[in-house]
């Protein structure tokens, strides 16, 4: 399904953005220990040199990269002496919320951005058009921005949802409350982007001859979109959409620390203010690998749903 | 191949466009596509629009079926069965096409949705029109398929750009003609095939089309084409009908300059070409619009020409010429 | 089909806005304390995680307290003797503790908690080189010095007392994480840490035999927003705010004020901002152009901008009036003319009329204003006003690893810094910890080599009576005040807000109010 | 057009309703469809004058700060002010004037935005223009590297490269630039694939012209309008990035940008307190700018694609 040259490239990115995760702290300046470390760590000189040959760090740096590959193979990302465990398992444990927190959002906020932006790019009356200008405005302002004014105006004025937090209690109701306010935004965030790109991709296709024939043989106004030009405008922008999946996902990290919630983004924003290197580098790679696979999953549908490529 | 009916008149008229005006507002001003148009289409006749590509054609085709992109306005009326079908609401145009007046069109590669199987291309008019199920509808599309010889078991579950561009097209005839309408407009049916395939497929097409018993409204730059198969035929320069007649009559005795013209450019007249260059729909020349190139020009050929009647044998036969 | 999907979608939208109005909150059983902090504890490690750390001083308090007047009482330890050379310390513990599972705090508890950290907690490492040798005699624990260390007693106000026969088996303290239950021989024991929400579960502890607490469990609820801190307190999810070393934002007290919910524990702070200097380079190491610049600063404008006015001007002396042994110095002032003639008689001038001042090497002054995020806004102020004084500085804006770094390497004229409460004790106290250059440490200045000040610090860490330390208290804030090797901004107060339902709130100058004491005699009133 | 050829077809018929005239030298494409005019509402293009007032308003206003703004943005007064006449927009926790630091901030923001939007197009355009133009394994190599860029998630690892390499201005501007070149490459080298193709470009080949020469005169003229707006909307992405970046506390706190100034609100109680004037305005100003250059970048784009037909 997958062509060679296709596979062949996600291999050396994924080759690539692993061994980038290598390079980075060694080659940044500062002692690499610290870089590997974290800063802020109280150290007796013995333990630094302990830990020193422990991270292989006095070894040659061919062998280092090897260790590095056999650790990540063993999904070994190393430890955060600041939280005081395996980063495997810090980010385990976090990435679990972050997924619960967007997946639903991005799959909602695809459906509705595309049927919405299908429906505005398809045709235009005054409701659609507002629709696209607030749209456009959401998809304009940066995520964090929002998310602060619906935190204050829904939850500090209304007191219509819980403050911080994924959960509190731990029931699932609990926790649908308290992820309701920033799914929403997280859905707003990423229906603003698939709506805009979905208009366009409309835009372009509903001028295409199939559709006027489609409208030559009796079909009515939205039977069109629907039966014959959302697919084929959906199909070419379904990498895209993957490809936008990176960006959604750090939006979501922005939400996280805006509603104060523990998942990825807080996660990432302790690490980056305490300067836990190991986890900031563990979370990066994994967000990554993350990415690379949406992107190739993305891949593998579009062959699937276009007919044309796959009965080649 | 040319069919000798009785005189089209023997037939009741089933189109009547009458004064009609189709222009497009672009960024660079108003395209008068198409000015003045005056055509009946008759029962069981078909009728030919030739001229050069880029003439306004194909517009009329489309304004009569209101397929126009947005930026049309178009003007005058086109009575159908006694409605107007330009001034008929979305809905109501809906359940015309397709069932009472279908269109094919030029480049059927692109014409077909390249992400469905052609069956369920063909049996879409069923659905919507004749509500039926979906698997009586494919079954139905298939027997039709099968009837331009399609039939063989893999065309139908296929997509189109596993066929052919000949194939392609007789799957759009069979799309258009499977709720055997009352009127079949052609829009360069031949067009991208070679001419023995297009004259293949246009045999096809003329066969199914007295069967049905509908009229085809065929539009065309091939004038060997439009000579074969149609009873009478219209010539468009720039947005103009400039002649229109019996075909038999305009090739045996064309009156307007630029159909002379036309006729010259045919490889057994010898090729050749009309001096000068289409002019532009946006400000096209005063007076006669053929007035720059054309060798017989007069001076009040500067005032717009009108429409008249002139004597034949068959009656109909039109000119826009200060000659006559 | 795909038309069914459209339509679908809002409908599940709707049914999932519908959920949270169904939600229904569920109150824990019996009498609860909610405290609300921003000190995230970001690791259920009570030594690796310093927030943690000052949380289990509930369930594992500490040998020592600080009493509210700041000076140092028993708390697990019942008394304690100093012998007449100050290097026999003896400590008598309290025979009513009891761990939560019933069993004695002993003796040996204590004694291994010292052993045990001396060796595995890097903090406490100066232990090694000062204690020789810890050992128990009936109900005491003997600590043997090679030296006089006038500060045993306030150090042990720090460290939590840790159960023998847990830690005995743990290789890695540091590391050593338990989000569930853990042994404490407090009022209350930590049940359970949830880092998911923040929050740490205490429960009362049964086998308790001291004056009864009120409450049947304290929670210990960390926000990472202070804003959502706030608007918490003000709907009442928590009772009380605490942070350490820290107060309520000012800007935000107002507020409070105004719900009429709320009374504020007021106490003056024993940290301060100050301005440091490093001393080691021209022309900071003139005590003229310090003297200059103590009288350039605008320090009721700072007191208004940064402290909103909760608080006074400081004195010269820099230690605040809240520390033991205060000695009233003169009080600081802007005086613009004051400052530019002490300028003009030092030598600094501005020869070639650009507006800007010349050092003694006679090129235009241009300060490094190192300084971090925190105090931006303290910087932009103090830059305004050296460019009043005609002595030009850029700020160079740094986070605090790099902070620490450039600082010990000295590349920095001026810098804005704090000083915690702890900080103001280490060393040989009244500050002395951010001067003296013999001393590292991540938020030490270390840039007075004067050997006059050596001594006084050696001096006061040597000292084996009371009146002794007082009178070197009162010689170093004279030393401050004469050579000025910091300049306070000012001195503020640590406002903690707390919701009128409950009373009885008591804090002590160290660790405000998370004490045992407070959480024994906080009570919901009627 | 002499006679009839068929083949020309419809196209010069779609050129005529659609283009705009701009002469795209011997573009002769394949269009597919005949009345399809992708930019012909009158309100569309309302809306993008709309952009461009305000997008050349906001450059003015960063041009000319120290005449527009009403004060010295690191003058004080009252703080906490809300808006008000003495000072339209209120002041801050400094007592600063907003105003005038939005006008000033607009400065720092649109800087960062250009900055990392001139270095992006310059590397997306020689790339993508490497690529196409000389195809084959040059194409492969380089349009591999781009399909790597595009997969890596460009907040989180320019907020790694960030902490390891401390907060500066240009900094974050460098790697934004270098990061986000990507859809550039993409587009500008399946214009330069067209392009090479073209009659009279293999004819200077054939004469032996240089590559360079070919390059400069033939294929990079045709590129500026397809990578204008390109440009535009990356200046978008790095200034919500730049911004979003500040918020996190990873910008530089002594440049007064409009992320900045959200990130003391946030950080200083501005949201608690109700200051809304203090954080809403550099955030709408960040919104609209971005909106306004979408609005540009988006109508030069879909001119663009009605010139030169589906890619």
């Amino acid at each position: 399904m997958l062509s060679g040259k296709k596979a062949t490239r996600y291999a050396i990115a994924l080759f690539l953005i692993i061994s980038l995760n290598f390079f980075i702290p060694r080659s940044m300046p500062g002692d690499p220990l610290t870089n590997l470390l974290g800063e802020d760590i109280s150290l007796t000189a013995s333990s630094v040199q302990e830990l020193r040959e422990r991270m292989g760090l006095d070894r040659p740096l061919s062998q280092q990269f090897l260790d590095y590959w056999h650790d990540i193979l063993r999904f070994d990302l190393g430890y955060s002496f600041h939280l005081h465990r395996n980063v495997s398992d810090l980010i385990y444990d976090r990435m679990k919320w972050t997924l619960l927190l967007s997946l639903p959002a991005m799959v909602m906020g695809a459906i509705l951005g595309t049927l919405l932006g299908a429906r505005a790019g398809w045709k235009s009356s005054a409701l659609r058009r507002t629709q696209t200008g607030f749209i456009m405005a959401i998809y304009c302002a940066p995520p964090y921005f929002i998310s602060l004014i619906a935190l204050y105006l829904l939850s500090y004025k209304q007191g219509l949802f819980p403050l911080k937090g994924f959960y509190s209690t731990g029931s699932a109701l609990d926790i649908a409350h308290h992820l309701f306010l920033p799914s929403a935004m997280m859905t707003l965030f990423s229906l603003s982007r698939n709506y805009m790109i979905m208009k366009g991709s409309v835009l372009q296709e509903k001028g295409s001859l199939y559709a006027t024939f489609a409208r030559a043989k009796g079909l009515y106004d939205e039977q069109i979109l629907f039966r014959h030009v959302f697919k084929n405008a959906l199909l070419p922008i379904i990498t895209l959409l993957a490809l936008d999946f990176g960006f959604i996902l750090s939006g979501a990290l922005f939400i996280e620390i805006v509603f104060s919630m523990n998942g990825m983004g807080s996660l990432i924003y302790d690490a980056l203010l305490s300067r836990d290197y190991p986890v900031l580098q563990g979370s990066f790679l994994i967000i990554t690998i993350m990415v690379v696979s949406a992107n190739l999953l993305a891949d593998l549908l579009y062959s699937y749903l276009d007919p044309r490529v796959r009965w080649q | 191949m040319n069919r000798h009916l009785p005189s089209s008149s023997y037939f009741r008229p089933l189109l009547c466009i009458d004064e009609m005006y189709v222009s497009f507002d672009t960024s660079l001003g108003r395209v008068k596509a198409a000015q003045n148009i005056c055509l009946e289409l008759h029962e069981r006749e078909t009728l030919a629009i030739v001229g050069e590509t880029g003439c306004g054609k194909s517009v009329i085709a489309s304004a009569i079926l209101q397929l126009l992109p947005s930026n049309a306005s178009v003007k005058g009326k086109a009575i159908f069965l006694g409605r107007d079908l330009l001034s008929l609401g979305e809905r109501e145009m809906a359940d015309i096409r397709g069932q009472e007046i279908a269109i094919i069109f030029q480049n059927p590669s692109l014409s077909l949705n390249p992400i469905m199987k052609v069956a369920e291309q063909v049996a879409e008019p069923l659905q919507i029109h004749r509500r039926l199920p979906r698997h009586r509808a494919i079954s139905k599309a298939e027997d039709m398929l099968s009837r331009f010889k399609l039939g063989d078991k893999a065309s139908p579950v296929m997509y189109p750009f596993q066929l052919s561009g000949g194939m392609n097209q007789r799957v759009m005839i069979a799309t258009s003609m499977i709720l055997s309408p009352k009127i079949l407009i052609a829009d360069e049916p031949s067009k991208g095939l070679d001419q023995s395939l297009a004259r293949q497929v246009m045999k096809e097409l003329a066969g199914i089309k007295d069967e049905i018993g509908a009229s085809l409204l065929l539009i065309t730059h091939d004038l060997l084409l439009a000579k074969e198969v149609s009873d009478r035929i219209a010539v468009m320069y720039c947005g103009e009908i400039v002649e229109a007649g019996s075909s038999a009559e305009i090739f045996d005795e064309p009156l307007h300059p630029y159909t002379k013209a036309l006729l010259n450019c045919l490889p057994e007249m010898g090729f050749k070409p009309i001096p000068g260059s289409s002019p532009s729909m946006i400000d096209p020349p005063e007076g006669c619009r053929f007035y720059p190139r054309c060798r017989e020009r007069l001076d009040r050929c500067l005032l717009s020409p009108k429409m008249i009647k002139v004597e034949s044998d068959d009656g109909d036969r039109e000119v826009r010429c200060w000659l006559y | 089909m795909k038309q069914n999907t459209y339509k679908i979608a809002p409908v599940l939208l709707l049914c999932l806005m519908l959920i949270p109005f169904s939600t229904a909150s569920e109150e824990s059983s019996g009498m609860v304390l909610k405290i609300g902090t921003p000190n995230v504890v970001k690791s259920a490690s009570i030594l690796g995680d310093s927030n943690m750390g000052v949380f289990a001083h509930l369930s594992n308090p500490t040998l020592m307290k600080m009493a509210a007047d700041g000076s140092l009482e028993g708390l697990t330890a019942r008394s304690y003797e100093v012998s007449e050379d100050g290097k026999t310390w003896k400590f008598i513990i309290r025979d009513d503790l009891y761990w939560s599972d019933g069993e004695k705090l002993t003796p040996e508890d204590v004694q291994f908690t010292f052993d045990y950290l001396a060796e595995n907690y890097p903090a406490a490492g100066w232990m090694k080189e000062t204690v020789n040798d810890i050992s128990t005699q009936d109900d005491a624990v003997i600590f043997k010095l090679n030296k006089p260390y006038s500060r045993l007693n306030l150090e042990f106000a720090t460290y939590p007392i840790l159960a023998k026969r847990i830690w005995e088996s743990i290789e890695e303290p540091m590391e050593y994480t338990n989000e569930g239950e853990m042994l404490g021989f407090g009022p209350f024991y930590i049940n359970s840490t949830d880092l998911g929400t923040g929050v740490i579960y205490f429960k009362r502890n049964p086998h308790w035999k001291g004056a009864s607490p009120n409450f049947d469990s304290v929670e210990i609820h960390a926000f990472a927003n202070m804003d959502v801190l706030s608007l918490a307190l003000e709907k009442g999810d928590v009772d009380a705010y605490y942070k350490y070393a820290g107060t309520y934002p000012y800007p935000s007290v107002k507020k409070l004020e105004d719900t009429g919910n709320f009374e504020f524990v007021e106490k003056d702070n024993i940290g301060l901002i100050f301005l440091g200097m490093n001393l080691k380079k021209e022309p900071m190491s003139d005590l003229s152009f310090r003297k200059a610049l103590s009288y350039a600063i605008n320090y009721s404008e700072m007191l208004k901008l940064d402290a909103l006015g909760f608080g006074q001007v400081p004195n010269a002396g820099f230690v605040p009036p809240s520390m033991m042994n205060f000695k009233q110095t003169a009080q600081l002032e802007q005086n613009l003319s004051l400052a530019k003639s002490i300028l003009d008689s030092a030598g600094y001038k501005d020869a070639d009329g650009n507006g800007i001042l010349e050092g003694k090497d006679g090129k235009d002054i241009n300060l490094i204003f190192l300084t971090r995020t925190d105090y931006q806004r303290v910087t932009e102020l103090m830059v305004d006003y050296l460019k009043d004084l005609g002595i030009e500085s850029e700020i160079k804006n740094v986070d605090s690893s790099t902070w620490i770094k450039q600082k010990d390497a000295g590349e920095y004229d001026l810098t804005i810094t704090r000083s915690t409460p702890w900080g103001m004790l280490m060393h040989a106290n009244w500050g002395t910890g951010y001067f003296d250059s013999r001393r590292t440490g991540e938020g030490v200045l270390h840039v007075l080599e004067d050997p006059e000040f050596h001594k006084l610090c050696d001096d006061i860490l040597a000292a084996t009576s009371q009146s002794q330390l007082q009178d070197y208290a009162y010689q170093v804030q004279d030393y401050y005040g004469e050579n000025l090797p910091g300049i306070a901004l000012y001195w503020n107060k640590v406002v903690t807000p707390y919701n009128k339902a409950f009373s009885g709130w008591y804090s002590d100058p160290l660790y405000g109010i998370f004490n045992v004491d407070n959480f024994l005699s906080v009570e919901k009133s009627r | 057009m002499a006679g009839i050829k068929p083949g020309s077809g419809p196209c010069a018929m779609s050129e005529c309703f659609c283009g705009d005239g701009k002469d795209v030298r011997g573009m002769e494409k394949e269009c597919d469809r005949p009345y399809h005019c992708p930019y012909g509402g009158i309100l569309f293009r309302k809306v993008s004058i709309i952009g461009l007032v305000l997008f050349s308003s906001f450059l003015l206003a960063a041009i000319f700060s120290s005449f527009l703004s009403p004060c010295d943005p690191w003058d004080r007064f009252e703080p906490y002010l809300p808006p008000g006449q003495d000072h339209i927009l209120g002041t801050n926790d400094l007592g600063q004037d907003i105003l005038s630091e939005l006008i000033y901030g607009s400065r720092v923001s649109l800087i960062v935005g250009f900055g990392a939007a001139l270095m992006a197009t310059t590397i997306g355009s020689s790339i993508g223009l490497l690529a196409g133009y000389f195809k084959g394994m040059a194409d492969e190599i380089l349009m591999g590297i781009t399909d790597i860029f595009l997969m890596i998630p460009q907040i989180p690892l320019i907020i790694v490269l960030a902490a390891f390499l401390r907060p500066s201005f240009w900094l974050i501007a460098l790697l934004m630039g270098s990061l986000w070149w990507t859809s550039t490459a993409r587009v500008v080298r399946s214009k330069a694939l067209q392009i090479r193709e073209m009659g009279y470009v293999q004819s200077k080949r054939s004469l032996g012209f240089s590559h360079l020469h070919i390059i400069v005169s033939d294929v990079l003229p045709n590129l500026s309008q397809l990578v204008m707006p390109k440009f535009l909307l990356s200046i978008a992405s790095a200034m919500i990035a730049e911004s979003s970046i500040s918020f996190l506390g990873l910008g530089d706190p002594s440049m007064k940008s409009w992320g900045m100034m959200i990130n003391f609100a946030f950080s200083r109680g501005g949201f608690i307190n109700g200051y809304w004037w203090w954080y809403m305005a550099p955030g709408l100003c960040i919104t609209i700018f971005v909106l306004s250059i979408v609005l540009i970048g988006s109508f030069l784009e879909e001119r663009d694609e009605s010139i030169m037909g589906q890619q």
